[in-house]
């Protein structure tokens, strides 16, 4: 099982590669499916399951919400708001490119730091957990567009998901609903938000929401 | 706890359907009339386990004092707003937004029920799973007056909250491989070997939940959250969801009390205590907003109960958070008065009270004073108590606690003066207010001032809890 | 009782009498014969035989009563001619003293500045200042005095000194230099205010009494004049004290307010006024000398 | 045993009555009010001196505790207690016979009523509590002492000055919190070991204490806080809450005995500087209330002189007649400056109500207007620098007998200096403080009026207002006349007290008999009035009198450094300028540099703004960039294996 661990980590590490690079909405939302997709796998294959109810739960978080859900709804916001295509970042794409492949490299050394502290821990998914959290962030912190901050947050999500996979130890059943349920309610309020800041503010960038200062 | 969450879905549900303003606030105070009752007797029951109140709350597990006590703090302010409420509708700026009443009231009582499910429930996880619930909740209620400046608040509330807690969520997995597997706060045993997982947990989980209780690096969405809120959402904010915040924390420490960890959590809780003082004394005196003024107070006050944890000086901590709760909830309310009565939230445009109502003039007058820590209310207790605490441990940070505060009084009082003295920017104006809007604040300021007489009566050196 | 009624009756005989012998003393240095020395007591009893008149502006008018009744209080307690002060309290008399002296100098520049004009005003900022720096002479003297017998009252201060031997006659001898100073101050002599002249911005103590007259003025010239006797009764006892006369005390003692009187008068016209500024650097000057009678007093002492 | 044997139960309930009596009487119109409160206020005082009188007589010391709050009352107590007692009686008395119609002037005697039965109310419980050392107590001093220093702000903002109240008032509030806080860390470094108590507790009560004395560094702010506060809160404020101080640092030093030694010399060294710095800058003053905030400073500092003489005899050498003396001579200095400073505030309120302004140059030849005003004043001013026959005097003389005494029971050679220069410098203190009040005396009632004042109405003095202050300034002369009541059984002290008397009755004697003397004269030559003759000058103009300023100049010039004077005037412009006012004001060079501190260090906090930018990814930004210290700081310090600190 290790090798097959191994593999999809190392899709979902180009996946944050590949949205570090594009400048379009469109690839976003694909490399967030995927991701969807390769953490469903990784939750179907390698965690055992006792009972039919938390595998019930893992498929329907990973498969139906972060696969399937999000990534339609997301397209239905930027469809009814006909946002522009472009994610205009502060930064040129290649110095993006850089910083990632940099938090890839420095979390990748951070866990087999940590190896000999905890050694119980599968290292190669706590690794590419805090890289997704850490390119999650970048994401976040260098896009103008607000959309991209939701999509950001959800590659931020899914870092997370992947982290608690990394603990080997399974959360209980209700803990991971509730994660479940608070990750859809917040990419429903985020689009919500985003549609009414569209019509009240009638902008899509981070500039008109620059107004709160002392 | 399953009655706390039943009793909230069912009144968020009823108040969903019913489209009238009145009727929504009806329900809202019914709801927050039960909530205080259960929350006595969950307090009561909790304090002597066998009492009578045991036989009839069949549902209602023993929980340890501490979350009965913030619980009770919670309900006695929801009570407070709840009251406020009944009026808040029928005034005049408010009823452009009537038609969005069923949404305010069944979020509001939604919010207020995923409160107590964070405070009461003892799995970390669950914790977590419903302070994201509040914060989303609450973000509805923030942005009820849909204008620009609420819009971007509730924008920067949301996302700054929900970045902190994921991080908060990244300190629970890592605390997960510590206690191999156990979440559940009153049977957790962090074992030895394995204190660096908890090392690396501890800023997760203190940075994470401090964003959400607004302590200093992080506190950046409070003022604007505060400020932009409707009067009762803000008093609700401040005075209760601050506190459930700061609860898991507390939690947490007193896990952490025998590992020799506590050494390490307290110097964050302290440098981030101080951080949140200097941020008030840099932003109180200059705001231009009072109640932006009100939520940098609200800033440092939590700053003063993070300094009270990481000092382990639990007296000071809990007459500290419920002197804040009562006096910050009276003095939003008072805010929320003042706008309805002078239309505008800057500091320049209201001046001259005393002429125009004087009861309001002096309420806020008592109100600031307490804030700042002056003798009839608790807070100067419980800061005597912190100072106490300070000096014995270290003479240095005493100085710069007392230097802050000062800086802090001399803000709030600039500012109070310039509100309360002066010619009156506004005609003469014979504006009456319903007692719904004055008897909330003053029955809260009671209560500040009778349990400051009751811990001189009794004596605070002795511990309490 | 036989020593009470001596000193009240050549308390109101001795302290013109000296203002007399001093002007006898200027007529002889000028060449002429002068007035007699019972002059100025003719003035007195002239003046309160006059008519009253006061100012417009007066509202208080017993000024010039209340500095008499200062001046005789202070009188009760220095030693005069019977070689016992009239009223012997026990504790600290020599404060009283000082204080009765501040309550007459008080109400003489209330009754000066009811008249309303600036010379008063002029002559009544001056005494005080003049006063503060004698002030601090007085009291650094008293104290070192005081300090010197381990005495509460004057009387002590005297038998300290009659029985200290050699040491008593030096503290004797600096001490009374600076009361003799302290007496021209008091009494506005000669190097410090010339009481003869016309120049009403030059006055320190006549130009508080410029508006008075009748029996105010009369009070009030008496006052100064007793306040001047009762330094030189100081004095003479201090001196009495160290050469350990027993018999004919009062004898000695109207000798030695003669000879002061002669002093005063030799003062007056050998020398003339001191500038303004001088004045006050001539009363700090005597304070130095009390600083010295001072240590003097703890070298003997300690 | 009853209520009636329990002193500290009945000055509970007169201190109830007190806070019930002023909310009530807030109730009524002002006409009403004022009565019922002075009545109620008059009740309380008079009982409290009763207490203090019978409390001479017994040396006993009671206790009382009521749940954990412990109480207790000794004679230092008991004075204290008729202190405030006849302080709120005189006070609440002449705020009745003020009157006015004005609708802020109903508003602010409202304001005034209720919080000055509350303030009344917690300074007796200031007095009652029982400092033992331990924190409970330290707790308990410190709610009754903030609700105090919480009330007389709230006196001194309802004040009817035009502008800069808030401004004063919240400097005011500020140097109180920080007295506070000096006094919470001294109680709590001295609560560790209550008897022992390191260096650092003495120095922050004594600290604490000082500032709300306003001794030598922390009297900036005194000037203008009791200008503007009203009158009658003004002379509340500076009479009677500043004995509160000195009944602390009394309290505290018979508490802790051992640092006692050393801090009578620094005590000394305290007092006088500021004695000799209030009075020098009362002088150097020329608005009345200025004059009389300069001299609080000055008495003051006397009394600290005293307390420290107290504990020098007490601690050091053990000379028990030099230690009551000086003990003696505090607690009746107290009573009799809360008593003449009282009364001088209100004397000039009562001017300034009806002239308008307390600028010295301004005033002038009102003695005839104020008829009973004049009289009462002068037995105020005669007080107030200490002269014979008042009370001020027997305080000082007090004084002056510990130094003597412990003069002569000491055999060192540094004790006998520092005991003349203390006498040397009391004496110049008291000749300073006669210069002072003899200027501010004759400045306002004699001479000639220097300005009309048009709205000065004919029927100056109402009954009421008279009967308050000359009942004061009578007060002061018993007290003055028979210090004998002081004295039961004290041995020396009895035979000095009863000396003062015996000098009091002279000194009343010989002016009753010359007064005698000339009246007989007046009445066989008569008497007749003219224009002041003034050397030959055609007509005196009110404008040729001596002003304050110059009256006081010669000895200011020799200070210049220490009081700069800024001279404010218009520039010239016209060849022949018809009218040109120079004013000048004295600079306080320690407020402006403390002022100078703050701005600066507003400045800087005002450049710290940026902090909240408005950009949400600046936020994000600070959060990771902490999140990533913590952990580094987790990860380095695990090394020592959780020892962090």
């Amino acid at each position: 099982m290790e090798i097959f661990e191994f593999i999809v980590t190392l899709l979902l590490v180009v996946t944050l590669l590949r949205i570090s690079i594009s400048g379009r909405l469109e690839v976003y939302i694909k490399m967030l499916s995927l991701q969807g997709l390769l953490l469903f796998s990784l939750v179907f294959f390698t965690v055992s399951h006792e009972s039919y109810v938390t595998l019930a739960v893992a498929i329907i978080e990973t498969l139906l919400l972060k696969a399937i859900f999000v990534p339609f709804y997301l397209n239905k916001v930027i469809k009814e708001n006909n946002i522009k295509r472009e994610t205009e970042p502060y930064v040129p794409h290649i110095f993006s490119l850089l910083m990632v492949s940099l938090g890839i490299g420095l979390s990748l050394a951070a866990a087999f730091y940590m190896k000999q502290e905890i050694p119980e821990v599968k290292i190669v998914l706590l690794g590419s957990g805090i890289a997704m959290i850490l390119c999650g962030m970048f994401v976040i912190l260098s896009r103008k567009k607000i959309i991209t901050h939701v999509m950001g947050y959800c590659v931020l999500e899914n870092g997370i998901f992947l982290l608690s996979l990394s603990a080997a130890k399974e959360l209980p059943v209700i803990v991971s609903l509730g994660v479940a349920l608070d990750a859809f309610i917040w990419v429903l309020l985020a689009g919500l938000l985003v549609r009414v800041i569209r019509t009240e503010l009638k902008s899509q960038s981070i500039d008109e929401l620059k107004g709160l200062k002392n | 706890m399953i009655t706390f969450g039943g009793m909230s879905l069912i009144f968020a549900a009823l108040a969903w359907f019913f489209k009238k303003a009145e009727s929504g606030s009806r329900i809202f105070f019914v709801f927050a009339l039960l909530h205080l009752l259960s929350s006595i007797m969950l307090m009561v029951n909790s304090l002597f386990p066998s009492s009578c109140c045991a036989a009839w709350l069949p549902l209602m597990p023993h929980t340890n004092p501490l979350c009965s006590y913030v619980l009770l703090i919670e309900s006695v302010v929801v009570m407070a707003v709840a009251w406020y409420n009944t009026d808040f509708f029928m005034r005049h700026e408010e009823i452009p937004y009537r038609h969005k009443s069923p949404i305010y009231h069944a979020s509001i009582i939604g919010f207020i029920g995923a409160m107590d499910f964070a405070i009461l429930s003892d799995n970390l996880g669950m914790v977590w799973v419903f302070i994201e619930l509040s914060t989303l909740l609450s973000a509805l209620l923030i942005a009820h007056h849909n204008s620009a400046h609420s819009l971007e608040a509730t924008w920067k509330y949301v996302f700054i909250c929900s970045v902190g807690i994921a991080f908060a969520f990244a300190g629970i997995v890592f605390l997960l491989i510590a206690t191999d597997g156990n979440l559940d706060l009153t049977t957790m045993q962090l074992d030895r070997n394995k204190l660096f997982a908890v090392k690396i947990a501890l800023p997760f989980l203190i940075i994470g939940f401090g964003t959400k209780a607004g302590l200093a690096p992080v506190h950046n969405w409070l003022p604007d959250a505060h400020s932009e809120a409707p009067t009762p959402v803000s008093a609700l904010l401040s005075a209760s969801l601050l506190n459930s915040a700061l609860l898991p924390i507390v939690r947490i420490l007193q896990l952490t009390g025998g590992t020799g960890l506590e050494n390490f959590a307290s110097a964050i809780l302290l440098t981030m205590g101080f951080l949140s003082l200097i941020v008030a004394a840099i932003f109180i005196p200059h705001a231009y907003n009072y109640k932006r003024m009100l939520a940098y107070s609200s800033v440092e006050n939590m700053g003063i109960l993070a300094i009270a944890l990481g000092l382990n000086c639990q007296s000071g901590f809990l007459i500290h958070m419920a002197g804040h709760s009562f006096i910050k909830c009276a003095l939003f309310l008072i805010a929320g008065n003042i706008l309805s009565m002078y239309g505008s939230k800057l500091i320049k445009e209201v001046s001259g009270m005393v002429r125009i109502h004087k009861g309001l003039a002096y309420l806020y007058l008592v109100g600031i004073l307490a804030i700042m820590g002056f003798v009839p209310f608790m807070l100067f207790v419980s800061e005597f108590v912190i100072i106490a605490a300070l000096f014995n441990s270290n003479k240095f940070l005493c100085v710069l606690f007392i230097i802050l505060l000062t800086f802090v009084m001399y803000g709030l009082g600039r500012n109070m003066l310039k509100m309360v003295r002066g010619k009156s920017s506004l005609y003469k104006s014979d504006y009456r207010f319903k007692t719904a809007a004055i008897a909330p604040i003053v029955i809260l300021l009671l209560i500040a001032a009778a349990s400051f007489g009751a811990m001189m009566y009794r004596g605070v050196f002795e511990n309490i809890l | 009782m036989k020593s009470i009624i001596f000193n009240i009756v050549f308390l109101f005989v001795l302290p013109y009498l000296m203002y007399g012998i001093a002007k006898k003393v200027k007529a002889f240095f000028a060449r002429r014969k002068g007035p007699s020395i019972w002059q100025y007591g003719y003035d007195l009893a002239k003046l309160l035989r006059k008519e009253e008149v006061l100012s417009d502006f007066s509202c208080l008018r017993n000024g010039g009563v209340l500095t008499l009744s200062g001046v005789l209080a202070a009188a009760m307690f220095i030693p005069q001619i019977s070689g016992s002060s009239i009223l012997n309290l026990g504790y600290y008399d020599y404060i009283l003293f000082i204080y009765m002296l501040s309550f007459s100098r008080f109400f003489t520049i209330i009754t000066a500045m009811e008249s309303g004009c600036s010379f008063e005003g002029m002559g009544s900022s001056r005494e005080l200042i003049f006063s503060v720096t004698g002030e601090i002479a007085l009291m650094m003297t008293v104290a070192s005095l005081a300090f010197y017998g381990k005495a509460e009252n004057f009387n002590g201060i005297f038998n300290a000194i009659s029985n200290g031997g050699t040491e008593g006659l030096i503290i004797a001898i600096i001490a009374s230099f600076i009361l003799f100073v302290l007496m021209l101050l008091e009494g506005s002599r000669m190097p410090i205010d010339d009481p003869e002249t016309h120049l009403e911005l030059t006055m320190i103590h006549e130009a508080m009494v410029l508006d008075q007259s009748g029996p105010q003025l009369a009070f009030m010239s008496f006052s100064g004049m007793v306040k001047v006797y009762l330094f030189a009764s100081f004095i003479i006892s201090l001196i009495l004290a160290t050469c350990k006369t027993s018999s004919y005390y009062w004898l000695f003692f109207i000798l030695g307010i003669i000879i002061i009187s002669v002093i005063i008068g030799l003062i007056e016209s050998l020398q003339a006024r001191l500038r303004m500024v001088h004045v006050q650097q001539y009363i700090l000057f005597s304070a130095a000398i009390s600083l010295i009678l001072l240590l003097s007093v703890i070298i003997f002492k300690v | 045993m009853s209520i009636w044997q329990q002193p500290i139960q009945q000055v509970l309930i007169l201190s109830l009555i007190l806070a019930a009596g002023g909310i009530i009487s807030a109730f009524f119109n002002s006409r009403v009010r004022g009565r019922i409160f002075a009545v109620i206020a008059g009740a309380v005082g008079a009982y409290s001196t009763l207490l203090m009188v019978l409390g001479i007589r017994g040396q006993e010391f009671f206790e009382y505790s009521l749940g954990s709050m412990n109480f207790s009352l000794d004679l230092v107590g008991r004075f204290f207690i008729a202190t405030v007692g006849l302080g709120i009686f005189f006070s609440a008395l002449y705020n009745a016979s003020l009157s006015g119609n004005s609708r802020a002037f109903e508003q602010k005697n409202r304001f005034y009523y209720g919080s000055l039965g509350i303030f009344g109310a917690s300074m007796l419980q200031v007095l009652l509590v029982k400092i033992d050392g331990t924190l409970n107590s330290a707790l308990l001093f410190m709610s009754a002492w903030e609700i105090m220093s919480l009330f007389s702000f709230l006196l001194i903002i309802c004040s009817d000055e035009v502008k800069g109240v808030s401004g004063k008032g919240l400097t005011y509030l500020l140097v109180m919190h920080i007295s506070a806080a000096f006094l919470m860390t001294g109680f709590i470094a001295i609560s560790g070991n209550p008897f022992g108590g390191d260096l650092y507790g003495f120095w922050a009560l004594l600290i604490g204490f000082g500032i709300k004395l306003g001794l030598f560094p922390s009297h900036f702010y005194m000037a203008d806080s009791y200008e503007t506060a009203p009158g009658a809160s003004a002379g509340l404020i500076s009479g009677v809450m500043i004995n509160m101080a000195i009944y602390g640092i009394l309290r505290t030093f018979l508490v802790c005995v051992k640092y006692a030694g050393i801090f009578g010399y620094i005590l000394l060294i305290i007092g006088i500087v500021s004695a000799l710095w209030g009075v020098l800058s009362a002088l150097a003053e020329n608005r009345a209330k200025r004059v009389l905030a300069g001299s609080s400073m000055e008495n003051m500092g006397l009394i600290i002189i005293g307390v420290g003489v107290f504990t020098i005899a007490e601690y050091v050498y053990n000379v028990h007649t030099a230690a009551l003396m000086a003990l003696a001579g505090v607690l009746i200095h107290s009573l009799n400056h809360s008593l003449f400073k009282a009364q001088l505030f209100y004397s000039v309120d009562l001017i300034r109500n009806h002239t308008g302004s307390t600028d010295l140059d301004k005033l002038g030849g009102l003695g005839k207007t104020f008829n009973n005003l004049k009289r009462s004043m002068l037995l105020g001013t005669l007080g107030i620098s200490s002269l014979p026959p008042l009370n001020g005097f027997i305080g000082k003389f007090l004084l002056y007998a510990s130094f003597f005494e412990l003069l002569f029971n000491v055999e060192s050679f540094k004790v006998a200096l520092i005991c003349v220069f203390c006498l040397v410098i009391l004496g110049t203190v008291g000749a300073l403080s006669l210069f002072v009040f003899v200027k501010l005396y004759s400045m306002i009632f004699l001479g000639a009026e220097r300005e009309k004042f048009p709205q000065m109405r004919k029927a100056v003095e109402n009954r009421l207002n008279s009967i308050t202050l000359s009942a004061m300034s009578l007060l002061s002369l018993t007290i003055g006349v028979a210090p004998i009541l002081f004295a039961y059984n004290r041995g020396k002290l009895t035979n000095v007290l009863y000396e003062l008397t015996l000098n009091a009755f002279l000194i009343i004697g010989f002016s009753l008999l010359v007064w005698g003397f000339r009246h007989l004269l007046v009445k066989l030559n008569g008497s007749r009035k003219s224009p002041t003759w003034g050397c030959g000058y055609s007509n005196i103009t009110s404008r040729m009198e001596y002003t304050a300023d110059s009256f006081s100049l010669p000895l200011m010039r020799l200070l210049d450094k220490i009081f700069p004077r800024k001279e404010n005037n218009e520039p010239v412009t016209e060849l022949y300028p018809a009218d040109i006012t120079r004013t000048y004001e004295v600079r306080n060079p320690i407020k402006e540099s403390i002022d100078f501190i703050c701005s600066k260090f507003n400045d800087l906090l005002g450049k710290l703004q940026f902090l909240q930018s408005g950009l949400m990814q600046n936020y994000l930004w600070i959060s990771i960039i902490f999140l990533v210290l913590a952990i580094l700081y987790a990860i380095f310090s695990s090394s020592t294996a959780g020892g962090v600190k």
